[in-house]
């Protein structure tokens, strides 16, 4: 298995006290998998992403192991990281439209970024411009500057640059929201295209929109106020949920390529609770319409048929 | 590209025709009668005084209908023609600035450049270093904060009188007359020293708060944050965040000439040391309005030489500005 | 939300460390400002020590000039000059750079292009040497007059700032919804647009209150300041006049420096300290 | 960085040479004029000699406190604060006579001798073997040359003597004779005698109109004791005239180069009198008594006053405005003036109250005591009430100032321009004092400009005025102070529009009292003195004093009180021939040790 995470806590801090955007998070993610990770914003999805990579103030880590490969991870370690990052982990970050220096023509600053990492013997101009080739990319944007190039070059550079060094995790953050929908396609098709070359071992994509999830995931991990809900392959979680939330968010989901996280789900009555101080138990107990009793105590992510996670007693009672 | 110069050239011809109407007005709006301040210590007798008058009103060609006076003036200025120094009578104005400006690229030049290198340097070095930021950066505030003559004063109250290193006032000893040798040439360096010292000091400590609160900004910036997530080393992601740094700090060099020429005007008063800064003075005191407005009108042609100077380095180094955009940063 | 907006404001406001010091000192100043007349039974201009020029003591605290006139009166009583100064100056170039400023980046095109052009060539002619000009034409002149003009010459940059503000906050979602659900501009400027401005206001004053007392002592300086009443750069004026430098009359000259500087500098901290409040990013954790 | 930084001093380095070579190229500039009206050429061009370029210290003496601004002109004829470079009359150009003050003597300087032959014929004998600096003999002819420029150019300060002189002829190279009409204005006479300097025909013969009256006459060519060799924004260089005519009369002069330093501002002064860098300032150095009480510098008299009287520092009072066309107000105001503040409060006792009569001390004999008793006034607040309230001038609305008799109210201005330190505190003592009197009067100091027109328009309330220089006869002063006629623009003189015949008739009077006819000056004057201190149309207050100090360090016997023929220690302008020069001849190098 490629990644594994065991009750990671990662807390978010304020004046009045911690947030807890990520609390208590145990998944794991197989080799070749691409695993789309979806929820409502401010559900702590981009906090688990980050947490993986760069875990900085305002965030803080509370406990939990990251392993990657076998290796451990030292996420609370910003240098320590910096060992794994780009090589063994990398992310396409939500802001891939600024990720590039302005000011540095972009072939300039691959090669002074692969040379501050020592690993110019690794990445030859070659392999370069075939990973160019694979995004459709000219070569000749290696003597352009960032703001010669459209939103949807930018980014895709930005995959190039990310996954140069073949990381065997890449976190994928909002990477389409910016884009049109004919882009968004293309992009989604093209991380598939890195997964299948062997590019990157496995995958982390981050989005609002489900619909995208079902072009490229194998499997979906649905997130709910700083905890997971439910964990399936994607066929399962579109066809079949079992985590009402789940349900629910499939179910308001009208048309493929709707997004709706913007505002708050349509369908669902109430609000997500402040993480400040979230509710004893199951967090969608308030909102949940099948809630009993039970669901003052957190329902564990137990794994009720193969590869299909879930955190809901009631599912656990109908099994039991 | 081209768009960018244009709108500059644009600009700049505008504040030169401006800044020469404006000009060309002072002496029609001085209070009192330059000519007759200047012949009135004469203590002549009347008819001679009355004769010297029209003379000077039309050596000064201030019997000419207004309009003509006004074609009369830009003519006169293609001509490197700027009237008769009326305190320096009969010196004609051109000569009389072309002896100071040597002194003000002199002191200028170097305490702007020197002076916005090292504090950048400073700054960035300072920024985000956490005992630096709070130790030494509270002096840059100092140092911005202060008039400039005031630092000329204590320099020259200090270093010049209490200790007595360096002389305080004039561009070469009095018991020197120009010739090219070191022991003139040392000379000169030392009178230039302390002016140079106080610019320079005012606008370092003005360079590093500015280079320390931008650089702050840029280690914010996506770009910066991506290069952290990518790993690379802090040496790195400084590098680019200096470098993107220095381009507000370069227009906002542009922004403040106008003070930094304000600074030397004073700061040559306090050392009395030739330049322009200290001839316009004289000049406004004597009423020689004619001088004024060469003082004047070399000032804003030395601000606007600097602006171009300025932005055909912005254009260099900001790829964004040749590409078409306008790279101004407010 | 807003409260909470409100009360972290405070939170940090009153946990910033420069912010502190900064209002601190400039307060202490402008008490000081305020009460010090009633410090000293001296008026500025008298005589009052008939043994001339004294270093200080405990009946001259800050000694006294070559005529016997006590410093600190005429300190105290320049530094109302100075904080007038500051307060019209200053006040008057930012209240000018908003309007400016604001007008061009909300209004844009034509008008833009035209204001931004007066913006740049205003902001090119060197404040000073006009100053310099316009105060010679005035026969007479008092603190007032000084201030305005120099308000009228300072508001170029304060304008750009504002303009390129105006122009990011045009462009926000908020104030496009707004525009969309058909409010009308006017609304939309008070409403939306004017309280994301506050902070950036206050700090474009701060700069303009500190950059008006200093051109202000320049001017006095060079003996262009106003020709009646006394003012820290007047005073300084007199000190180098008198030859306060080679008689040693340190006392003379130190203080109205020193007091400008400390308060333009503490301005400058307090700036920045309230930038650091409003923009979280800059806070060190 | 680095190599900025090497760049950046190169720059400097060049930028500065650049300034100073700016400087060299001083000597000798293009001429302004006209090309057809080039400078004369010299034969013999002192610049053209080797300039040393470092001064040798104990051969050079260094003075300052003459300059207005930058040396721009060396033309003798160059009026009044145009002639910024001091020693153009003097060092370079030479007058017939020279007058010493301290004596009241004329003595011979050019000339020979000069009598009245009679009453309408002055004959004049030049000295043998007088030369000008390029070697050519200067002659009657030069004389006749000068004096008729004046009759030519009515531009020329002086050329008013053809009023009453008729002509001028060289009876032989070393005689000339004047002729004049009816009554000639023998104190004016004298006055020029050592006034108009003499420039070489041979040279100026060829100069149009504008370079005789204004042009900047560059590489000039004199006959005087010291040749131009060089200038620069802040100082003007001569070097001693070696060749001079007058070495065998009257010595010659020590300093082998002397450099008029133009110091931006006293304080400058001051400092560089300190360090011994200056060894004569004649700026007004304010704390010059604890100076030289700790040994810094040494002046004529070694306590309080310290200086010399130069010139009289008088409150002009505009006449045409009420209440100052009331004698009795007029008078009442002289009472109410704190002078002894001003003498030691504003000046620290650098100079004296002035007689009522406003003469100098050197003109003391002219006083007339028994006047000045009777009428004279000093400082006496209640006396100033009384007089008022006489007058009927009372505080009708108890706001503690008085109002006029018809019950208006008083609010006047004393202004001086702005910048003149001194005087600025002067006026506010006047204005004080006035106050404490129960007269309003506000202290107001505009710009020069401003000042100036107020002054010469005659739109003041009252100023302060001193434009009349040390003089051979008391006629200079009072012919500043009742200037007559009256006209639009009183350019030099009587500001406050004073208009009274009978006065003006006595000072024309006085104008043609031979110079020999002491007796009748005296009574001249005590009949202007009688009128003048029963109306006072203006008010004598203090002496300004004739700044010098100086240092012992390089140079000694400098003139003090206790000299045995004690000569002005002063570099002014207009004052090297009243004794100036003098005090360079007697200078004595100090033995190096």
């Amino acid at each position: 298995m490629s990644l594994q995470v065991e009750n990671l806590r990662v807390y978010y801090q304020t004046l009045r006290g911690d947030v807890k955007a990520l609390d208590g998070a145990t998944f794991t993610i197989e080799d070749r998998e691409i695993m789309g990770l979806a929820g409502e914003s401010g559900c702590g999805k981009t906090t688990l992403g980050h947490s993986l990579i760069r875990l900085t103030a305002p965030l803080r880590y509370v406990e939990g192991r990251v392993i990657l490969d076998g290796a451990e991870l030292p996420i609370a370690d910003m240098a320590r990281m910096d060992e794994f990052r780009m090589k063994r982990i990398s992310i396409i970050p939500q802001y891939a439209m600024n990720a590039l220096n302005p000011t540095r023509k972009i072939g300039t600053m691959t090669q002074e970024l692969i040379r501050s990492r020592r690993m110019e013997a690794e990445t030859s101009p070659e392999e370069l411009r075939r990973r160019l080739d694979l995004v459709r990319l000219p070569h000749d944007v290696l003597n352009m500057y960032p703001i010669e190039l459209s939103g949807g070059m930018k980014q895709r550079m930005v995959m190039v640059l990310s996954t140069l060094l073949n990381p065997s995790l890449l976190i994928a953050d909002e990477i389409t929201s910016a884009l049109d929908v004919a882009t968004q396609k293309a992009v989604a098709e093209m991380l598939v295209e890195f997964r299948d070359r062997g590019i990157v071992k496995s995958m982390i994509v981050i989005t609002h929109d489900v619909s995208i999830l079902y072009q490229v995931a194998d499997s979906i991990l649905v997130m709910y106020a700083g905890q997971l809900a439910e964990k399936a392959s994607t066929e399962t979680i579109i066809r079949s949920p079992r985590h009402p939330y789940t349900k629910m968010l499939v179910s308001s989901l009208p048309t493929v390529g709707v997004r709706y996280a913007e505002h708050k789900l349509a369908g669902i009555p109430g609000t997500t609770p402040l993480l400040l101080d979230p509710p004893q138990g199951c967090r969608f107990r308030d909102r949940c319409p099948v809630a009993f009793r039970k669901c003052v105590e957190v329902p564990p992510f137990l794994e009720l048929a193969k590869g299909h996670w879930v955190a809901c007693w009631k599912e656990f009672g109908s099994h039991a | 590209m081209r768009r960018y110069f244009g709108r500059k050239f644009l600009i700049y011809g505008l504040t030169f025709l401006l800044a020469v109407t404006i000009d060309w007005l002072i002496p029609r709006f001085m209070p009192g009668d330059p000519i007759a301040n200047m012949l009135s210590r004469a203590a002549l007798n009347a008819d001679a005084a009355q004769v010297l008058y029209t003379y000077y009103t039309h050596a000064f060609r201030l019997d000419l209908p207004i309009w003509q006076q006004y074609l009369n003036f830009w003519n006169a200025l293609f001509h490197g023609d700027l009237g008769i120094s009326t305190y320096l009578f009969p010196t004609p104005v051109v000569r009389v600035l072309l002896r100071a400006v040597p002194y003000d690229i002199a002191l200028l030049l170097p305490a702007i450049l020197l002076s916005w290198l090292a504090g950048n340097r400073f700054g960035a070095f300072a920024a985000r270093t956490k005992w630096l930021d709070n130790t030494v950066l509270p002096l840059g505030y100092i140092l911005t904060a202060t008039p400039y003559m005031w630092l000329g004063i204590l320099l020259a109250w200090v270093l010049g009188i209490v200790l007595g290193l360096f002389p305080i006032a004039g561009a070469y000893s009095f018991d020197l007359s120009p010739h090219l040798s070191w022991r003139f040439l040392s000379d000169v360096v030392w009178h230039w020293f302390l002016p140079f010292a106080s610019l320079f000091l005012v606008q370092f400590g003005g360079w590093a708060i500015g280079m320390r609160n931008m650089i702050i900004y840029e280690l914010e910036a996506d770009y910066s944050h991506y290069l952290e997530a990518l790993g690379s080393p802090r040496r790195l992601v400084r590098n680019y965040a200096f470098r993107n740094a220095l381009l507000p700090q370069l227009s906002g060099l542009a922004l403040q000439l106008g003070v930094i020429v304000a600074g030397a005007l004073v700061t040559e008063v306090v050392f009395s040391y030739p330049g322009i800064g200290y001839l316009l003075l004289s000049a406004i005191q004597n009423q020689d309005y004619f001088l004024v407005q060469g003082c004047f009108l070399f000032i804003i042609i030395g601000v606007l030489v600097a602006n171009f100077a300025i932005d055909i380095v912005y254009v260099l180094v900001d790829p964004r500005t040749r590409k078409g955009m306008t790279g101004e940063k407010a | 939300m807003k409260t909470a907006k409100g009360s972290e404001f405070l939170f940090f406001a009153l946990r910033n460390p420069k912010l502190r010091v900064g209002l601190t000192v400039v307060l202490f100043f402008l008490g000081l400002s305020l009460i010090g007349p009633l410090l000293t039974h001296n008026a500025p201009f008298d005589y009052v020590n008939p043994a001339g020029a004294d270093p200080p003591s405990s009946e001259y605290w800050f000694g006294t000039t070559t005529f016997g006139q006590d410093v600190f009166a005429q300190f105290v009583e320049g530094l109302r000059a100075t904080f007038l100064v500051g307060w019209i100056g200053g006040g008057l170039g930012t209240l000018i750079g908003v309007i400016v400023g604001f007008t061009a980046g909300y209004r844009g095109g034509l008008v833009d292009e035209a204001l931004n052009m007066l913006t740049n060539i205003v902001l090119v002619i060197p404040t000073l040497a006009v100053l310099l000009i316009i105060t010679a034409y005035l026969e007479v002149r008092g603190v007032l007059i000084e201030s305005i003009f120099i308000g009228l010459t300072a508001w170029p940059w304060t304008a750009r700032a504002i303009r390129a503000q105006t122009f990011s906050l045009r462009s926000r979602e908020f104030v496009d919804l707004a525009r969309l659900s058909g409010m009308k501009s006017s609304k939309i400027v008070f409403t939306e647009i004017a309280p994301n401005m506050m902070s950036y206001l206050l700090l474009a004053f701060i700069l303009q209150f500190g950059g008006a007392t200093l051109i202000a002592a320049t001017l006095d300086f060079i003996g262009l300041g106003p020709t009646t009443g006394i003012s820290l750069g007047l005073m300084m004026n007199n000190a180098v006049l008198w030859g306060a430098l080679y008689l040693g009359m340190w006392w003379w000259f130190v203080p109205p420096g020193l007091a400008i500087t400390t308060i333009v500098g503490a301005l400058y901290v307090t700036n920045v300290g309230l930038d650091e409040v409003f923009n979280p990013k800059l806070r060190e954790m | 960085m680095k190599r900025s930084r090497i760049v950046l001093s190169i720059l400097v380095a060049m930028a500065l040479l650049l300034a100073a070579c700016g400087q060299a190229t001083e000597v000798p500039p293009e001429p302004v004029e006209t090309e057809e009206a080039a400078p004369p050429e010299p034969t013999v061009a002192p610049p053209e000699e080797p300039t040393e370029v470092v001064f040798e210290r104990g051969e050079t003496l260094y003075v300052s406190g003459a300059a207005w601004g930058p040396p721009s002109t060396w033309n003798p004829f160059q009026p009044g604060n145009l002639a910024n470079t001091t020693g153009t009359i003097g060092f370079l150009y030479e007058v017939l006579f020279a007058f010493d003050p301290m004596t009241g003597e004329m003595t011979p300087w050019l000339a020979e001798s000069g009598e009245w032959t009679d009453a309408t014929t002055y004959d004049l004998a030049l000295r043998e073997g007088l030369t000008w600096s390029d070697g050519e003999p200067l002659t009657a002819a030069d004389v006749v040359f000068t004096f008729e420029l004046g009759q030519q150019y009515a531009a020329l300060w002086f050329s008013n003597v053809w009023v009453y002189l008729t002509g001028v002829t060289a009876v032989d190279d070393t005689h000339v004779q004047f002729a004049f009409t009816a009554d000639p204005l023998y104190q004016e006479w004298a006055n020029n005698l050592y006034n108009i300097p003499i420039v070489p025909e041979h040279l100026w013969a060829g100069l149009s109109e504008e370079d005789i009256t204004i042009g900047a006459n560059e590489n000039p060519i004199g006959s005087g004791a010291y040749l131009y060799e060089s200038h620069g924004e802040d100082r003007n260089v001569w070097v001693r005239n070696e060749a001079w005519w007058g070495i065998d009369v009257f010595g010659t002069p020590a300093p082998a180069r002397i450099v008029d330093i133009r110091t931006s501002s006293n304080n400058v002064a001051l400092g560089m009198v300190i360090k011994g860098e200056l060894d004569l300032s004649n700026n007004y150095l304010p704390g010059v008594a604890d100076l030289s009480t700790r040994g810094y510098v040494s002046t004529f008299f070694a306590d309080a006053p310290y200086m010399l009287s130069a010139n009289t520092a008088v409150l002009f009072l505009n006449t045409t405005k009420s209440p100052m066309d009331d004698p009795a107000f007029r008078r009442a105001l002289a009472f109410a003036i704190n002078t002894g503040d001003i003498v030691n409060v504003a000046y620290a006792n650098l100079v004296r109250a002035a007689n009522p009569t406003g003469l100098l001390p050197s003109l003391s004999n002219f006083v007339d005591q028994d006047v000045v008793d009777r009428l004279g006034f000093s400082y006496d607040p209640a006396e100033s009430r009384s007089i008022l309230a006489a007058a009927g001038y009372v505080d009708v609305d108890g706001d503690g100032f008085v109002e006029a008799p018809d019950g208006s109210a008083i609010a006047l201005e004393v202004t001086c321009p702005f910048g003149w330190t001194d005087w600025m505190e002067a006026i506010s003592v006047i204005a004080n004092s006035a106050q404490e009197a129960g007269i309003n009067i506000q202290a107001a100091t505009p710009d020069y400009g401003a000042w100036n027109t107020a002054l010469q328009s005659g739109t003041f309330d009252m100023t302060l005025n001193n434009w009349a220089n040390m003089s051979n006869t008391p006629w200079t002063l009072y012919n500043l102070l009742f200037r007559h006629p009256i006209q639009e623009l009183m350019q030099s003189g009587n500001f406050g529009r004073y208009d009274n015949q009978e006065i003006f008739d006595l000072v024309d009077a006085l104008a043609r009292v031979p110079s020999t006819d002491v007796a009748g000056m005296q009574a001249a004057c005590s009949a202007i003195q009688e009128l003048m201190l029963t109306e006072v149309p203006m008010i004598p207050l203090w002496y300004n004093g004739l700044w010098a100090q100086f240092s012992n360090a390089t140079w000694t016997n400098w003139p003090t009180e206790e000299s045995a023929a004690a000569t002005l220690p002063t570099t002014w302008s207009g004052y090297w021939q009243l004794g100036g020069l003098q005090t360079l001849i007697n200078l004595e190098p100090v033995p190096a040790p």
